[in-house]
């Protein structure tokens, strides 16, 4: 395996050289928030406007057809990327849309009426209503959460969920009382975005198969950090966003098991996604395409494309590697200052992304203004997973989360910066 | 213009085998939601299996010059022969259209569709000249003809 | 009014300078499709990413606030531009989403529960089902149709529309018998991307506010061409796509009017637009963040912003002379070729932006072949509106479209490319 | 850092007139998303109009230092004054946390709501330091106080 070399890819990420506060370096450790962007992406998309710019799928000129090949080629990169194939992955705008597309599909299918598509068996798998159970985790963040808390209100299922340990892993004691033969779907996250934790995809999926749930894997966290198989990993819906993997923003994926695609009625209308269009009714395309109305994010999904290129080009097994360093370094230094809490998972194997941690006696806020103002990028709050929070009983924390660009350097720094905040806010050490 | 090649404005102004004719098997419609072409084809069949005879083809196409061409010469490129030889023809044709111009057709094989070689640089009307044959296929799969098989079997000899 | 010097702005555009077609130079007339971007759109892309990028909202460093800053600066600069205020303006992926996404608040207000919001007289407005009308017209892009179909199935309300005249224009004949006391929601086209002709908006408004009725208007087609006052239009939601309007993709607007935002029920559920979170339910944001889930397309609303910008340096007046000029001789053009025959009002007064027609005879698609051989650039087809062909009893048609980068030659040159046709499918001229 | 003055510090870990006490007119809770911050906060006046006097400003704020130190500056600010003065406080404060450092606030209308001046050059904290203000003036309208009249008598002084 290739080592990642990372002063020769940083300096693909000019933002990383400039200064912040009166002059001190960047140090940015919110990349679990968003990634920052090679110059290969930016370039990607820049020479998308310039040279093939023109709407997909609709002209029959020379610059739509180039636009076409451009956009549908980013659709195989992108597949080849997650282990999937070309006709099961659908550009959304973010990991928030691809999900809830999915809990989309299942109101729409229950509303009454034609819906416009050949139904298949499949189909009565999205049908759902005051009974049926939707299951999802403690840990979720808010985009893997509201949806289904939203679904149940339209259609009377209930929510139900997996709770989490105080060592920020998923409980799955009661993983057959939670997940039963009334479960529709089950959604979780592969990767949590506040305490790094790596979920047990494959067991959680053959727990749902086997009541034949439809799972929903928010796959936001792990993309990035993992090499991920969509077919080993069992599940039948995946998503994330282009922006946390150095992709740009508004471009998302929702990849999807074929028949179960084809079995979904569409979630927004418009051009192109439609067979037929009569005044008082349509039917619509197969997918992908039903699931991308209107003029695509095309340029941006040439920019994810690039994006993957990138990542396969540096390897993902060695971009898990350089992560897995960095968290260990990071968890290392923060076990050396007993006035640090660390949430979640205190071994390095179990974890990925991103480490969050909670200074008792200094809200998570100071303790983020501390690091800014010695140029340290973190994110501080409840970084939209208020209930893991609660579960975890503190009201927010302090999030440092990494990059392939991420130094060893820059985790000294943080330390360093770390080190001010006993001494301003009077905590003892 | 290489891509309106004189036959193919030929079988557009004057579609061979044109119009719905019974009596037949199977009828599909088709459509090209890029520009809006569409086709109802029927087929009618003498027999089982690969070996099945294609009676008739007949079809109602509105479109463009291509995709109308197109249905002209797959009913007289089908018609009379076995539903293997036109799944034949078919794969023949559509490695031709979806070559991007290297592959310029065998008209031993496929006949005045040779004529359709230029429309392979043009990757939205490959559809146009599709979509008759798609249409052709699926009525296959209706009168209840085993496709992968069928093309098997002609491949194979 | 300063005349617009469409040379020394082409300038902006190199994508313009390409040839096509073995060394044709390119003429660019499908910019209804989506219109070329200037430099100074993707500079500031450019410049965010490489400066400033980071996760709007939601860091406490200075990265976050430097992006929070230039998004919600471009809110500021959009609303401008477009006479609404910036609460009022709402970023989506695309003129498409904006319309699902009110179509959606209706079925979301009418399922049962609570809504997490403060509910207001007018959340009423929103509760739709058997009994209550929807109405569009004849004219509208499948983007301003479908979704009401799948409104219409989704609550039981019924669908009823305005028809087209065959001169192409809103047969408002019948007004009073479509819009009645039953109709809860009026959408239409300001601008028709097929026909290009401008719709009596106010006419519309009025009759939609006589009946209590909320209007929806697609202003894809009039942003770009026209000055746009949302208030002085007087309807309650306005839709539209920066990539029409010289922006980047991914990102749309929706403006709506501040007191039926704020009674909205949330559409896509996610980070950012929510109040509170527990795990068994949720309750949301005020409006704009209610209805923007997730982490933004911040990099494209910075873009549009500096579309609005650069639209305004030239000046919409001077925009919409320019296009009117166009048109004009486009249509004089068309008029001199008795073989070709204009959909839509033949007075350029009455229309902007594009152009359709037919040559009886041959096919749109060919029409469009012969133009592309020539280097112009067209689009045939239906244009996702189905039914509006169908209206004017034509199965699809061949439409030249405008922007501000337009020339005098280049009608010229799409007008000698036309004459080619008869020759090549034997049409009488 | 010149944001922590040693004030806001005294302030957030001490902070004066905290909990929630009897009687009060008006309670509200007030969240600021983005960090968490959460306050519950009563006011309790005397009399009507803008001449009211706020006998009592207590709370419960859950949150970083400097929304607990301003919700602690804010009772000792506002306790015993009328709502119209208290009304002008808040206008000098707020100028102040939006001037992105241009405005250092005067201690004499202010007090110790000057140690505030840095935070304005930090966008995102603005809005945990304006949180317990906007939950007192939230709470004075629930308490039947017309804010737009009373902040208008006391600027027209
Ligand atoms: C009139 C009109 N409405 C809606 C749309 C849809 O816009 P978008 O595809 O950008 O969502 C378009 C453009 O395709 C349009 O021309
Ligand atoms: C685990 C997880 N899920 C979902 C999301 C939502 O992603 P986006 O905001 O790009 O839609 C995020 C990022 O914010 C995330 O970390």
């Amino acid at each position: 395996m290739p080592d990642l070399d990372v002063e020769t890819l940083r300096q693909d990420f000019p933002i990383l050289s400039r200064t912040v506060r009166d002059g001190r370096p960047l140090v940015y450790l919110d990349s679990g928030a968003t990634s920052q962007k090679p110059t290969q992406v930016l370039d990607a998309e820049r020479d998308f406007y310039e040279q093939h710019n023109a709407a997909v799928h609709r002209g029959a000129h020379q610059l739509a057809e180039e636009a076409t090949d451009a956009f549908e080629g980013a659709r195989v990169t992108v597949a080849d990327f997650v282990g999937a194939r070309p006709d099961e992955v659908i550009f959304t705008k973010s990991a928030t849309e691809a999900i809830n597309l999915v809990a989309y599909a299942f109101s729409n299918a229950s509303a009454g009426g034609d819906l416009g598509i050949p139904e298949t068996p499949a189909t009565d798998r999205f049908r759902i209503g005051p009974g049926d159970q939707i299951v999802v985790t403690q840990m979720e963040h808010h985009a893997n959460l509201v949806p289904w808390q939203e679904l149940a209100r339209r259609t009377g299922a209930s929510l139900r969920w997996l709770d989490v340990t105080d060592g920020g892993e998923l409980d799955l004691g009661n993983l057959d009382e939670v997940v039963t033969e009334r479960t529709k779907v089950l959604a979780f996250a592969h990767v949590s975005n506040v305490v790094g934790t790596i979920n047990p995809v494959r067991e959680l999926a053959d727990k749902a198969r086997s009541v034949g749930a439809i799972t929903v894997l928010d796959a936001c966290q792990s993309v990035p950090h993992l090499p991920v198989d969509f077919d080993e990993l069992g599940v039948d819906f995946m998503a994330f966003s282009a922006h946390k993997m150095l992709g740009p923003y508004g471009v998302g994926v929702l990849v999807g098991r074929a028949e179960l695609l084809a079995a979904m009625p569409p979630f927004l209308g418009g051009g192109s996604m439609i067979e037929t269009v009569l005044m008082d009714h349509s039917t619509y395309a197969a997918p992908p395409q039903r699931f991308e109305a209107g003029i695509p994010n095309q340029s941006q999904a040439v920019g994810l494309a690039a994006a993957c290129d990138y990542l396969s080009q540096v390897g993902m097994d060695a971009v898990a590697a350089h992560d897995r360093e960095i968290t260990q370094a990071v968890l290392d230094g923060l076990a050396a200052r007993p006035w640090i809490r660390v949430l979640g998972p205190l071994d390095a194997e179990k974890r990925t992304g991103s480490v969050a941690f909670v200074v008792d006696g200094v809200h998570p806020h100071d303790v983020g203004q501390v690091l800014d103002d010695s140029g340290v990028a973190v994110r501080t709050g409840h970084h939209c997973a208020w209930p893991l929070h609660r579960a975890l009983r503190v009201p927010a924390s302090t999030r440092a989360s990494f990059g392939p660009y991420t130094t060893a350097d820059e985790v000294q720094a943080f330390l360093d910066a770390l080190d001010r905040v006993p001494s301003i806010f009077g905590v003892a050490v | 213009m290489d891509l309106y090649q004189e036959l193919i404005l030929d079988h557009s102004k004057r579609p061979q085998h044109a119009g719905l004719r019974e009596p037949y098997d199977a009828q599909t419609h088709h459509v090209n939601t890029t520009c809006g072409d569409e086709v109802t084809l029927r087929v009618h069949l003498a027999g089982d299996g690969p070996d099945a005879r294609v009676e008739d083809v007949s079809y109602d196409a509105v479109g463009c010059s291509i995709s109308i061409a197109s249905a002209s010469v797959l009913a007289e490129e089908v018609i009379g022969h076995t539903v293997a030889e036109s799944l034949h023809t078919f794969d023949a044709i559509r490695s031709m259209l979806t070559s991007k111009g290297e592959d310029p057709g065998d008209e031993e094989i496929i006949g005045d569709a040779v004529a359709f070689a230029g429309v392979s640089k043009y990757p939205a009307r490959v559809k146009c000249a599709l979509l008759p044959w798609t249409a052709y296929t699926d009525a296959l799969a209706r009168a209840g003809v085993d496709i992968a098989d069928a093309s098997a079997t002609k491949s194979g000899v």
